[in-house]
């Protein structure tokens, strides 16, 4: 938390959303911006063409959503208790992504710089790690793959802090 | 109520699981109804579940011990007890991103 | 930088702007997507009403600007030595700003997203530290007041580092 | 040439000083010709014109030491050698951003 911000905000705007639409993140971007935040991170997660050399023609994503909705909406309440956060936002999209585009995003805004960062870095961390969504890979040279963490990695939500 | 993990009443506990991604490819459902010992009327845990799993689908391998488990909208571990009529969803590791 | 991206990309893409006009954060977004990443990072900085507890009317920025071009061209060029980047824009708007309206934009767009939060950063804390441009406060309370870093901060470019 | 920082040629060097925000708010003015001991025929200091400044400008105080300067489009220390015909800078800590 950066110093000198006193914890009296009001109560932060949070917003999850699972979509199989295209994700508008300047709407999103709107959505957090507000004249008490000197400071807004939008990350976006995009469909890239190559993975460790070999090349993505689209990707499939899957949920548990009632459950993906609740674990968003946990991760983004945990991060208004580490950082004091004007807003925070985070989108999912599910179905058939092609090349480019956008799988995830999320939008934080708050009177800082270093805890926007932070705070949006963790949501996104912690979507990865926790959050029931799967995709599989439609590879160009054949054949679909579910993608699940290799060997070695937390494999259990809470095992391992970053 | 005996220890969880460890059998008891004599009997059988029926839930119904939902599954997901790989795991609902490689069983052809996305959902299977799991008999696992009960560890009290009703009432069984989701490492008998997770157990009970492997037995019926061998071909899981390594994957069954990665398995996550979730009963309503919050992860579980081995000693959690599940209700018979509980949510319950089991899933491989996450991806999402 | 992650690991397991090879160095073999293309020249990232750069692009540096002062401008007295509203900045359009969506057009550098967009600018920076690209099938080749994964993550996109776009960092506002957007006018505070609250400075500690003392209101904001506007903000007037000021630059030297051809020195203040060829900093933030320096410090893009720093950013993708030391991150695989796609591309790495900056704009900065001069002149008088309204409550609310952006002051700073940065769009970086790499393979994996530590690596594009971590240039975003970078780029962020270079340029409040180094690229010369001034901002004037003017309080609601009556006055103007030029903005100087207080005290006990690194003052002179090089002299710390984050 | 003598070390920089020394005064040699016993002549005076006239650098055009371009000044910013706050400091020129203080100077009145966004350029001005400053004077300051050569070290070489038509070359002084960073530091020297600083010195200068301070001189014809004591209102400065403090933040005379704070002043960075730039010669071209990059900063320059006490020590940076200046021809008269440099595009020299001078301005308070920056905050942009």
């Amino acid at each position: 938390m950066t110093e000198g911000t006193p914890r009296t905000l009001p109560e932060p705007l949070l917003h999850v959303s699972l979509t199989e639409q295209p994700i508008d993140y300047t709407a999103l971007t709107e959505r957090v911006r507000s004249h008490r935040a000197g400071a807004v991170v939008t990350f976006l997660g995009t469909v890239r063409e190559f993975t460790a050399g070999r090349r993505t023609l689209a990707l499939d994503y899957e949920a548990y959503e009632p459950m993906a909705r609740a674990e968003l909406q946990r991760i983004l309440a945990e991060a208004t208790e580490q950082w004091p956060l004007v807003a925070a936002v985070v989108e999912h999209r599910l179905g058939r992504l092609e090349l480019g585009e956008i799988s995830v995003a999320v939008a934080v805004a708050a009177p800082h710089r270093r805890d926007a960062f932070q705070a949006a870095q963790y949501v996104m961390d912690q979507t990865k790690r926790r959050v029931p969504i799967w995709k599989r890979e439609n590879w160009a040279d054949g054949g679909t793959e579910w993608v699940h963490p290799p060997e070695g990695m937390p494999q259990r939500p809470g095992d391992a802090a970053e | 109520m005996k220890a969880s993990g460890e059998p008891g009443q004599g009997g059988e506990c029926v839930v119904r699981v939902r599954v997901f991604a790989r795991l609902r490819d490689i069983l052809g459902t996305d959902a299977l109804d799991v008999s696992a010992p009960c560890v009290s009327p009703g009432k069984t845990t989701v490492g008998l579940l997770r157990q009970a799993i492997g037995a019926v689908a061998p071909e899981l391998g390594s994957l069954n011990g990665a398995l996550l488990f979730a009963v309503g909208t919050e992860y579980a571990d081995d000693t959690t007890v599940v209700a018979s009529d509980d949510d319950v969803a089991c899933f491989p590791p996450v991806s999402g991103g």
